[in-house]
This record gives structure tokens, sequence and C-alpha cells, in this order.
């Protein structure tokens, strides 16, 4: 082609991109357009620590257990049945006649290959955690598999319902990690079309989905996931129609969404609990306030907990009694609570020896929490606590913590969709670092709840914990973690409450 | 004669814009210090049921708050008026101590020359070699946003400009008779510096002082902006764009007056600087 | 019938005036001296002519010819200029582009003029390379205009006036910022060429000495006015201006005064434009001012030229 | 020229150096990666192991002399989120950061050598004026608040432009103006100011006497040698609207170079935001040597000076 035609080429098609309007999302072509936040460069869960990763895995590949979520039960969905073997063993029967998206058969040996290749020590994962429970796996017989583990871990099937993706034993030994990262091959509802990083990531229907999965069948044809930091951009996408979905929204602007009238809006609460942490044993230093009981109780009697989560984090968001959510396995709310009374925080301080307040640093993280955080540092200020609030990156905040340089703090604990207090109690009460009460009380109840199986006695002992971290306000517990989305009207969608969507339940009205 | 008068913006372009620059800039001084006065509300003050409000040209906004409520329903004009004076503190310590440090070493390089100025030019393009933007975000991040960190960050990255002006003119000055006559009256090159080559420059040095406080001022606004800059509940404008950039779309008002109060204060600060140029020292013009 | 014929010129800065109602006329092959203080409007009314003046300054005539041609309109003034009519400056070290070398900016003139191929230019460029006296000129004409020293520089400039052959060379107080020694050969080359080319020369300088040593006739200006005309003859022995009479007096030793001599010693300053718009402009000056010099004193002519005072005879 | 050039490149090697060393202890200052790695729900043995894994528990001098022989091997290390190549992450981001800085500089340029060209013909005049009131709103606007107006009125309001994302071109509009506009002031003064210099100066007025060709003159004479200083400045800018670009790719939700430096800067992901400070200032050095080899091609009495 001479120089010239190329050049009335490219101006024609020019002229074409610019006369075509942008690809509109919606039901009309059968495209689901799902904007997410942040952009992933591979699409393996285990390399890949983003939460939206874990969304994705959803879609591209199954689990052994799945978690239904509205009766919060494991039922099976690679494996036939489980059961426990003993404390330390997990059985899993598999199911026959489910295929990769590249036709060839799942087996037994997949699961085993996945669980060996995790439970490596030096793979190079910064997911660890989620692999670390698991010793090794082993077949027993042509389709039963036993993954044993490194210690006792009751929140096993948790795991596995929730990171514990299997991987295609052949392909992957095949391809090797890196391709695989970049064309992953799974058995789920649906399979990559495209992937380049940078571009939005390309899903079709996977048309051999296997008929007894607990997720049901795909119904949507086409998806195609965009990365979008920016919030105030994915909002503006759905309003103007090119995308059908978002999530992480603020409870205002789902408020304002859902009056434009092409969309609609939900929000749901999730497994985590957010709260307050207050250091009650003086690791930041000796002098400070909190250790004073009467001052922990202060900030609890100060916040008016009511009133901002009714305003704004959203209407329906149950507050938190205990250091836990009411949907986890040995949360409890029989525990002791403490109402908004200002007056009573004043006289509490006074009594503590601080008539005039104090000062403090406050450590917390989360660009959109700081709307209900400002309302927080609001309440405290009217009772005389002049915090200094330091929003911070995670890692910084890891280190603060751990470090005991913090006084005080926001978090939000349990979540990664794991329904067992042992993931707030395990992680913040056990006596490590990342635990400011360190009681020894609470420390004996967490390990014993960590270590039994027998559901009863887990309960008896998270209980005992929790009543006492709720008397001694070594956390002031907030609400549930919420999570809103916003979506076009004629998506039929309901918030999964362990925040990881799955587009194979979505259907057009 | 025609070349200088050709080489500055227009005349009378230049002098309304130095009065008009300098009015606003003195007005959002007065506000800034006599804040308590002109707030008509506690800035800190929250209204849960009262959030949101409208301002007063809006349909349902009302005198009490005349540029209407934050997303926790505090009064706007309040936090507006007090966020002028962190502007204003940012702006002025930050261009006070990046002044010092890029005064010292340009002072240091243009007096004495050789290897000292050698060492600084280094310094110097080494500074300018590092992506300051990118620098002052991930140090931010790490130590965690504060009014003194983002002044720190801040200030020791952006002497360059004062660096360079003050060698070139220190190198000039430092060759002018005054400067031999006191040198050979036995004064210390430290006296001379300070003593003598200072005075001769605050001209120039004041310019590039407004340039750099107008630069503190965006800086601190897209570091706010990121959730990085000045933390909460301080009422900086950088902040006010980020909580409301949340409600651009259903309440754009949120976005405009933060906004407009930024770009007004450094397109005045700027137009002060460049009035003051075309003064003080027209032969720093671009 | 002369060359260059001009009545009536006047420059002026928005209102101010800066160059009043200057007469002048050269014929072919001779020298005109403009000679003055600076700020008196010498360079201004060369400027003019060749119609050159920066952004602001205006001009009007009541009649400029040149060969006929009539300079006012700008078409033709434009045309003329580098080709008919060429102007060297004061300044050698400013005055040629940094950025090109002295052979690319010969050529350029000539292209620009005469058409042709760069062979043709360049061989031109050559020749008047050596003919100013610029040795090694193949060098010469690849260097930049910042590996010359001054003197080669100002030569190079006079090669670029000459590459058309024009009829009328201006030069602008070409010898001011050079060493004396080269001073006295840019002079002798000008002298030269002039009467080998037939050259007409408006020479502008504020050096008497220049003046009295090239000038067939010298124009004295003051204050933005020529104040006297005459042959040098005239000027130099018998001046009827005081103006010029203060000037001479000036110089150690009347008519034979070296290139170099200053104009210095007169007491008080030149007003500045614009202060007074009537009377002669010297009287504050001036010894013999009267009464009468508050009214403006016309061009009077006098044996050998013309003079603008009351009491010029 | 050669010693010109031989001496600039000596320059730019050194600063390299110290940048790295520089880029490598600021990053070094924050908390325990180890631990910031291992996520929420780590165990006291998962951190231990993954120090071990990333190498993160040897000397820092090791730490760092292990980068820079990687390093001059082509090799930036491996980003400890994804376990990806870092040059990988960043070439396959480098092209829409490219063509946002690239495009938004060419666009500054379009505007303001024009401008500044205007502006300096005809000084005190009303485009001067206009001129001169663009340069300054330009230098005094918040370009995050520009952009997201922007993408309220072209992208919402009146859905002219695509709102996010960088697919087809019509995406890089927005986000070249906003980062265009930022870059202009400051090439528009110099053109301006250059051109002002320059048209004064008594070589144009040679070229005038001499007989030369208006057009020739402002375009062949004038403008290259005004343009001088703007070469010096276009190659800074770049380096400076790469930088900038970290904001308006958050806004614009641009899958860029300035997107990785933000995430990678927020999870302290230190092989990334450490080869990015790096390339973008090693762009830098280079551009600046580029920039003083293109002006010394242009301006021979550079080339004279070494």
């Amino acid at each position: 082609m001479s120089r010239v035609h190329r050049l009335i080429a490219t101006a024609l098609l020019g002229f074409a991109a610019l006369a075509s309007a942008p690809a509109e999302a919606g039901k009309a072509d059968d495209t689901l357009v799902y904007s997410l936040r942040e952009p992933i460069d591979n699409l393996s869960s285990y390399f890949n620590s983003l939460s939206d990763n874990l969304i994705i895995s959803r879609q591209l590949f199954d689990n052994l257990l799945y978690r239904d979520p509205k009766t919060g039960d494991f039922v099976p969905q690679l494996a036939k049945s489980w059961r426990w073997v003993n404390d330390t063993t997990l059985e899993f029967v598999i199911r026959d006649g489910i295929k990769w998206h590249d036709g060839s058969p799942f087996s037994a040996d997949d699961v085993v290959f996945t669980v060996n290749y995790l439970a490596n020590p030096e793979l190079k994962i910064e997911t660890r955690a989620r692999a670390s429970w698991m010793k090794s796996a082993e077949k027993i017989g042509n389709d039963t598999v036993h993954i044993h583990m490194t210690r006792a871990f009751p929140a096993a099937p948790q795991f596995v319902a929730t990171f514990l993706v299997i991987y295609p034993k052949a392909h992957f030994e095949k391809v090797g990690i890196d391709a695989f990262k970049r064309a992953p091959i799974g058995t789920g509802p649906y399979k990559i079309k495209s992937f380049e990083p940078g571009k939005p990531l390309l899903l079709e229907r996977n048309r051999g989905y296997f008929k007894d999965s607990p997720i049901g069948q795909p119904s949507i044809a086409n998806v195609r996931i965009m990365f979008i930091p920016e919030v105030q951009s994915r909002v503006a996408q759905l309003m103007v129609g090119q995308v059908d979905l978002i999530g992480d929204i603020l409870t205002d602007q789902m408020r304002d969404l859902g009056k434009v009238p092409h969309l609609a809006v939900a929000s749901t609460e999730t497994e985590q609990v957010e709260y307050l942490f207050l250091d009650a044993i003086g690791r930041s230093g000796e002098t400070t306030p909190l250790k004073h009981l009467k001052v922990r109780q202060a900030i609890a009697h100060a916040i008016n907990r009511e009133a901002i989560a009714r305003n704004l984090i959203g209407p329906n968001i149950p507050l938190a009694k205990a250091a836990c959510t009411h949907m986890m396995f040995g949360c409890t709310d029989k525990v002791a609570t403490y109402a908004y009374d200002p007056g009573k925080a004043k006289q509490l301080l006074a009594d503590a020896g601080y008539p005039n307040g104090f000062e403090a640093p406050f450590v917390y993280l989360g660009e959109r929490r700081k709307v209900y955080m400002e309302a927080i540092f609001s309440d405290l200020r009217q009772v005389g606590i002049r915090v200094s609030p330091q929003l911070v990156t995670f890692p910084a905040y890891v280190k603060q913590v751990y470090d005991g340089t913090a006084q005080m703090g926001h978090g939000v604990a349990g979540g990664a969709a794991v329904f067992d207090a042992s993931v707030v109690l395990g992680a913040f009460f056990d006596g490590g670092g990342r635990d400011f009460a360190r009681d020894p009380l609470v420390i004996a109840a967490v390990k014993e709840g960590g270590e039994v199986v027998d559901p009863e006695r887990r309960k008896a002992a998270y209980a005992k914990a929790l009543t006492r971290i709720a008397e001694q306000v070594y956390w002031v517990p907030l609400w549930s973690n919420s999570m809103n989305y916003a979506f076009n009207k004629d998506l039929a969608f309901e918030p999964p409450v362990d925040n990881l969507p799955v587009i194979a339940k979505m259907k057009w009205r | 004669m025609t070349a200088l008068a050709e080489r500055r913006w227009p005349g009378a372009f230049r002098h309304t814009s130095l009065v008009a620059g300098g009015a606003v800039v003195l007005l959002v001084a007065l506000m800034a210090l006599f804040a308590p006065l002109v707030a008509p509300h506690d800035p800190f003050l929250q209204n849960l049921d009262h959030r949101l409000v409208p301002p007063v040209w809006e349909a349902e906004g009302r005198w009490a708050h005349p540029l209407g409520t934050d997303a926790l329903g505090r009064d706007y004009l309040s936090r507006l008026v007090y966020g002028a004076r962190i502007s204003l503190f940012i702006a002025l310590s930050v261009g006070l101590l990046s002044g010092l440090i890029g005064t010292a070493l340009g002072l240091a390089a243009g007096y004495y020359g050789g290897w000292i100025d050698t060492a600084m030019l280094f310094i110097l393009t080494n500074r300018l070699a590092m992506p300051g933007v990118l620098i002052t975000l991930a140090v931010v991040a790490i130590v965690g946003g504060s009014l003194t960190v983002v002044i720190l960050v801040l200030g020791f990255l952006n002497w360059d400009r004062f660096a360079v002006v003050v060698r070139s003119a220190a190198q000039r000055e430092a060759s002018r008779d005054y400067v031999l006559a006191a040198s050979a009256h036995g004064a210390s090159g430290f006296r001379i510096m300070l003593a003598e080559i200072l005075p001769n420059l605050m001209g120039p040095l004041l310019v590039v002082l407004t340039v750099e406080m107008a630069h503190a001022i965006l800086i601190e606004a897209a570091l706010s902006f990121l959730g990085l800059g000045v933390p909460p509940p301080n009422p900086s404008w950088g902040l006010m764009v980020n909580e409301a950039k949340d409600h651009i779309f259903f309440h754009p008002w949120m976005i405009f007056i933060p906004g407009i109060a930024i770009f007004g204060l450094v397109l005045a600060i700027n137009l002060v600087g460049d009035g003051l140029r075309d003064v003080l020292a027209p032969e720093w013009r671009p | 019938m002369s060359l260059l014929e001009i009545r009536g010129l006047g420059v002026s800065a928005g209102a101010v005036p800066l160059v009043r109602a200057v007469d002048l006329s050269i014929a072919r092959g001779e020298t005109l001296c403009l000679a003055g203080e600076s700020g008196s409007g010498k360079s201004l009314t060369a400027l003019a002519l060749m119609d050159l003046l920066g952004p602001g300054l205006t001009r009007r005539a009541a009649e400029a010819r040149f060969d006929g041609i009539d300079l006012l309109d700008r078409g033709a003034a434009t045309r003329l200029r580098g080709d008919r009519m060429a102007m060297i400056f004061q300044e050698p070290m400013t005055a040629l582009n940094p950025v090109f070398t002295i052979g690319g900016q010969l050529e350029a003139v000539y292209r620009r003029h005469r058409g042709g191929g760069s062979a043709e230019a360049r061989r031109r460029a050559l020749h008047l390379l050596e003919r100013v006296g610029i040795g090694a000129p193949e060098r010469r004409l690849r260097q930049f205009p910042h590996e010359l020293s001054g003197g080669l520089r100002q030569r190079a400039m006079i090669a670029m006036a000459l590459m058309c052959q024009p009829d009328l060379l201006i030069a602008d107080e070409p010898t001011t910022a050079l060493d004396v020694t080269v001073q006295a050969e840019i002079l002798r080359l000008l002298k030269d060429l002039q009467n080998e080319l037939g050259l007409a020369l408006i020479l502008i300088t504020h050096d008497l000495g220049v003046a009295s040593r090239m000038a067939d006739r010298c124009a004295v200006m003051y204050a933005g006015e020529i104040v006297e005309t005459a042959d040098r003859r005239t000027v130099f022995k018998a001046p009827r201006h005081p103006y010029t009479q203060a000037l001479l007096r000036c110089i150690p030793v009347l008519g034979d005064a070296a290139p170099g001599t200053r104009l210095l010693d007169i007491p008080g300053a030149m007003p500045p434009p614009g202060e007074s718009e009537t009377g002669c402009a010297f009287r504050a000056r001036c010894t013999l001012a009267v009464e009468e010099c508050a009214s403006t004193p016309p061009l009077k002519p006098v044996a050998g030229g013309s003079a603008r005072c009351w009491f010029a005879q | 020229m050669w010693r010109f050039a031989a001496r600039r490149l000596v320059l730019a090697v050194l600063v390299s150096i110290s940048v790295s060393l520089i880029c490598f202890s600021l990053l070094r200052l924050s908390g325990d990666l180890a631990r910031a790695l291992a996520g929420p729900q780590a165990t006291a043995d998962d951190v231990v192991q993954i120090a071990r894994t990333y190498g993160l528990d040897r000397p820092v001098h090791v730490q760092y002399l292990d980068w820079v022989g990687r390093l001059l091997k082509g090799d930036l290390g491996t980003s400890f989120f994804g376990a990806t190549p870092v040059l990988d992450a960043i070439l396959a981001r480098a092209p829409v950061t490219l063509t946002l800085a690239i495009g938004a500089l060419l666009l500054a340029l379009a505007v303001a050598i024009p401008l500044g060209v205007l502006a300096a013909l005809r000084p005190n005049t009303w485009l001067d004026r206009g001129v001169a009131a663009l340069a300054v709103t330009g230098q005094a606007m918040p370009s995050f608040w520009l952009g997201l107006i922007l993408i309220w009125v072209f992208g919402v309001r009146l859905r002219l432009l695509p709102i996010a994302g960088s697919e087809s071109w019509r995406h890089f509009i927005l986000p070249t103006a906003v980062l265009a506009y930022s870059a202009v002031p400051a090439l528009m003064r110099l053109v301006r100011a250059g051109m002002v210099e320059v048209l004064a100066s008594d070589y144009i007025r040679t070229a005038r006497a001499m007989g030369l060709a208006p057009f020739a003159i402002l375009f062949k004479y004038a403008l290259r040698n005004a343009l001088v200083p703007v070469i010096a400045l276009a190659a800074v800018q770049l380096g400076s609207l790469l930088a900038g670009s970290v904001v308006i790719e958050a806004v614009f939700g641009l899958n860029g170079i300035g997107q990785l430096a933000w995430t990678s800067i927020s999870r302290n992901d230190f092989p990334v935001v450490q080869s990015i400070v790096l390339v973008v200032s090693l762009l830098y050095i280079l551009l600046t040597f580029l920039g003083d080899l293109l002006n010394a091609a242009v301006d021979p009495r550079i080339r004279g000076q070494a």
C-alpha cells in the first residue's frame, strides 16, 4: 500500500472511531460490564493478593466446597462429599464428569497437585497465609483426596471454600506458572476470551459448565471487566451506561445513584467487623491514658454509633456488640454494651484524671472510610479527646500496629470470606504483634477455640474471650463492614455477603 | 528603552494584575488571620441531621449556611475560611524552608565557585532528576500524612528554583565593586554573603518565593486529593476537594467551591509574583 | 540628480517625536556623515530610511525617493533593502546570526535578491570575503560567527552588505565597537570599496575625527533635528551653528583630530524627547541664547550649506 | 562536539549512580516489609518465611548491591505482588503513559509555540494579554480538579467523550488536554520571551536590513534561535509530565506507569516503586542529555563551550 493510501486509511479509521459512539454496556448485546478497582497483571489469586483478583478467580475456577451465602453451610462443589477425618485431616470425594475449559477431564490428581504446589514453603506467593495451613495432599483411591494440615485448623473448610481454587495439573505443568498467570484454564462458569494487562478483561460463558454446580449455570453470555481505580470515574461510567455494575461506593453515592432512573442500588453487610482498638497495656508508652479502663469506657460512650451508622454507613447495617459479626461462627451478642452518652463519657474521663480530655494519635486505613471516621473524631472531640488522625497506607499501618507505636486506631477484622470468629480473635487477641490487650484470660480462651474441633466447645471458648474483651473495652466494636453496589436496572443482582459476586448467578431481567 | 519595555508583559495589565492579585492575597490573609470572627460557625462542628445542605443559590439553600454544609453537616463557609489558614501556612512554611535551603546552597555555590559550585550543581542535578511527585507520594505514604510531614517533604524537595536563581545572582553580585571592597577590608565570606550579597537578592528571592508558595498550595492539594496530604478533620482546601469529589456528580457545588478557592489563591499569588518580577527584577523574566 | 532624496522625515514613538523634519540628499559616490551625540536621532534617521524601525516607532515623510523609487511605498522599500540599499551596524558581535555559518548568511542574501543556484552565491561570497580582506575565505565560509574576531565579523558584515552590489551603503557607527587599530583598517576598507564600486555612503558617527576624514558632506544632528548641514570644509573650518562650534571646541586641534576623539565637554545635557515642542532645542546649553530662541528657528541657507539658528549667516 | 557529549555523558552516569542510591535508601525507610507482605491473616512463621523467600533478611547493603548487579543485566527485579518481573509490568504499561505524556507534550508545544510567537509579534495587544491570561490560569489550575470537572462536563453531562480507560484514542483526549494545559504556561512564556528577545536582536535587524523575506526571518532565523531554550525545557517537561501523570491516570482510570507507581506505593511494593523512580530519573537524565545535544546541534556556540 502506498503511503498516501495508508494515510487516507488511517484518517478514515480515525473518523469512523470518532463517529461511532462508545461501546454501550447492557442487555442488548448480552454483555455485562463490571468495573473493578485495581488493575491486575495476572489472573492467579495465589500470586496476587488483591481482593478484586479473588472476584475474578471466582468466575474462572471452582473450589472443592462452596459456602451458601443464605444458610452459611458448606456445600460440595468440585467435591461430591467431604468430612473431617481427624483434627488435621480433611477428606474430599471428587465429582466426575467435570471438564476443564480446554476439554480435558478434571480429576483428583488436579486437587493433589494444587495443594502440594501451594503447600511448598519455598513458593514465592505473597498470599502465604492462605496456604500455610496446608501440609500436603494425598490421593486415596481414584476419586478421594486427603488434605493434611500443618496444625489443627478448624477454619479449614472456610479456607477451602474461599481460597483453594483448583488448578489443572497437566496444563499447568506444560505451560508453567508465568504463562498460566496470563492465560489460566479453570473449570469455572466463565472462561477467558482475552486478557492483556492494561486492557479490559473479556470473559465468555462456559457452555460446558458442570450441571450439578451449587452456583447454577451462567446466564449472561459475555463479561467485560474493567479496572478503574478512581471511584468517581466508576460512578460516572455507570451513570452514562458504559458500565453495568460497580461496587465499593460510598453510602451517599449509593443514595444519589438510586435516584437515577436507569439504575438500581443494593447494599449488604459483610462478614467483616469494624472496630476501634485501644492500647490498653501501654505498648505505645506507659503514660497513655488508654491504660485506664474508665478512659476506654468513656470512648465507648462518646461515639454515637447509632447516628453514624444510620446516616453514613447504610440503612440496614447492624451495629456490632462484640468483637465479631453475627455471621461468624462463635460470635455472641451477650456481652457488656455502652450506650451513647457524652455526659457520662466526660464524667468517666474526669474520674480517670482527665477532666480536660487528652490528645492522641489515631491511625486508620482506607480512603473510603474517611467520612465516617471524621464523624467519630468529631464525637470524640465533643468529650475532649482530640485525636490527630493518620490516614496511612497498609504497610505503614501494619508497622504501627506491630511495633505497638499506635495508641488507638480503626480496623476491619475478619473478612476474606472467612465466617469464623477465629479470624478475628486468632489474629488480634492471640498475644501476638497485633494484640493490644495481651490478656492471659483472653489468650487462653482464643487458643482453645482455635485448636478444638468440637463446635460447642469452640463456641464456649470464644464467648468467654468476647465477654472479657467487652468488659475491658479492649476494642470498641462499631458495626458490620458494609458493601454498596449500584447497577443497571436490567440486571438481576443480589449483593453477596462475602464481597465476592458470582457472575454466574446474575441474569438480565 | 523599547527593548526593556517589550520584555515585560503589557504595562497596564502588569499593574492591574499586581494590584488585583495583591488584593486577593491580602483578603485571604485577613480572612485566615481573623477566621474566628469571619466564620459563622465552628468549622469542626458536625450535625448529621443537616448534611449536604446546598449553598444559598441552589433551590434548597438557606442563609444559615451560605455555602452549604459538607457530608458531616459542617458549615462549608466556615471550613473554607479556616482552610485559608492551612493553605497559607503551608505555602509560607514550604516557601521559607525551601527558600532557606536553596538560598544557602545557591549563595555558597555562587560566591565561592570552584568545587563548592560543582558539588552544588551535582546535588541540584540529582534533585532535578528525582521525580518529585513520586518521591513525595512515597515518603508521605510511608510516614503518614501530617501537616509537618507535608511541609518538610515539600520544603526539602522544592529548593531547586531558589538555588538556581540565587546562584547566578550571587555570581553576578560577587564580582561587583562593593563585594570586592568588603572583601578587601577583610570581611569573612560568610559575612559578605549575608550582609552584602543577600540584601541585594531580595527582589528575585521574593519573586521565587511567590512561585514556590503557589506551587506548594497546588502540590498539597494534589496530595490531599490522593488522600496523603493534611489529615482530617483539618479544613484544608485540598482535603475539601478530596471529600467533595465523592459527590461531584450529584452535588457539584461541593467541588467547585474549594477548587475555585485554590485556583483563585494560586492565581492571585502568581499575579503578585509576575507583578513583583516586573517591578523588582525584570531580568528574571523567563 | 541625487540618488537619495528625503524631505520632512520624522520618527515618533506614539505621540512623542524623536526625529523631526529631516531633509537629506546624497549623490552616487558621495559620502555623507551624520554626526551628533548619542541620542540625537542619527541611528533612528538611518533606520527610518531603511524602514527598519522597531515596534512602537512610526515614521512619516513628505517625500522619500531612491533613484526615483518612492520609499514610502513599503513594498518598494522592502525590495530595495539588501539589494540596492544595504546597512551595517555598530555591534559586529551580535549583528550576525549565531546559529548559521558566515557563508550561509551571505549566500542567503544573494539568493534572496538574485535567485540562482547556491554555487553562484558561494562564488560571490568567496569573492567578497577575499575583497574585504578576510584570509582563508573558504574556511571562514564554513565557520560560525562566534569563531571570528570582532574585526573579521565586521568585515564579513560589509561583505554581506555588498553581496548584491548596492548603490547605497548605510554604516551605523561601524567602528565604534572595535579596537583603535582595527577601526582605521575598517574605515580604509570602506573608503576603498566606495571608490571602487561608486557607492553612496551614509556614515553615522559620533566621532568628529572619523567624520572629518571620511565625509564629503556632513550633517550635524541635535535632539532629533539636523542643526547644520554643509560640505566638510565648511563644517570643520567655519561652522555656523553654535552646537557645531561647541562640538569642535572639544576637539584639541581643529580639522586635524585623530580618530577616537570624543565629544565630551559641552555643559548641560540634551533635552529628553518630547520635552520642548517649540524653540531652539539647543538654547538651554547655548552661550548665545536670547529670547528669540524660544521660537523655532528655520533651517537657513548659509554659505556652503544650511544651519538651524537665528544667528546663522 | 564529541568532548561536549562525553562530558555530559560522564555527568549523566554519575547522577544515575547517586540517584539509584537515593532511591534505594529512601524507600527502605518504611516499615517491616515482610509483615506488610504477609497480609492480615499471617502468623509469625509466615512472616519469617516470607522474609526469607524474598531475601529481606539480608543486610541492606547486600540487598542494594544485589539490586544494582541485576539492574546492569537488565533485570529490574520481581514485584512482590503477582510475582511479575518489574520490567514486564513497566513495559506493559509504558504505551499508555508514553502516549499520554508525549501526546500532552506535543499538544502543549502545538499550543505554546504559535501562541507564544503571536504574542511576541503583537506585544501589548489583546492577543498578548489573552495569551498571558492563559499562561497564568494554566499555572494556577489544580489538574485533578480540572480533570474531574471535565469528566463531569464532557463525560456525564454532554456524553461526548469516554470517562475512563485507554481503549481508543478518544479516551486520551481529556487526560491529554488536562496534562497539556499544565505544561503550556512555562513553554509559552519561554517561547514568547525568547521571540521578543530574538526579534529585538541585532541579527534579526541585520536580516531585515539585508531584505530577507519576512516569513523566512520569522521562521528560519528568529524561531530557530528562540526555540533553543524551549528544546531543553521540553525535555525536562516530558520527565515531569511522566511523573505528573500519576494524578491524571488516577482520575481518568488510565492503567499506566503512574497508576502502577501509585498502587505500588500504597502497598510498599519496593521493587516496583524503586524501579519506577529509577526509570523516570534515568529517563530524565537521558532526556536532558539529549536536550543538551540537540541544543548543541542547533546552537554552535554551545558546542564550542563544552
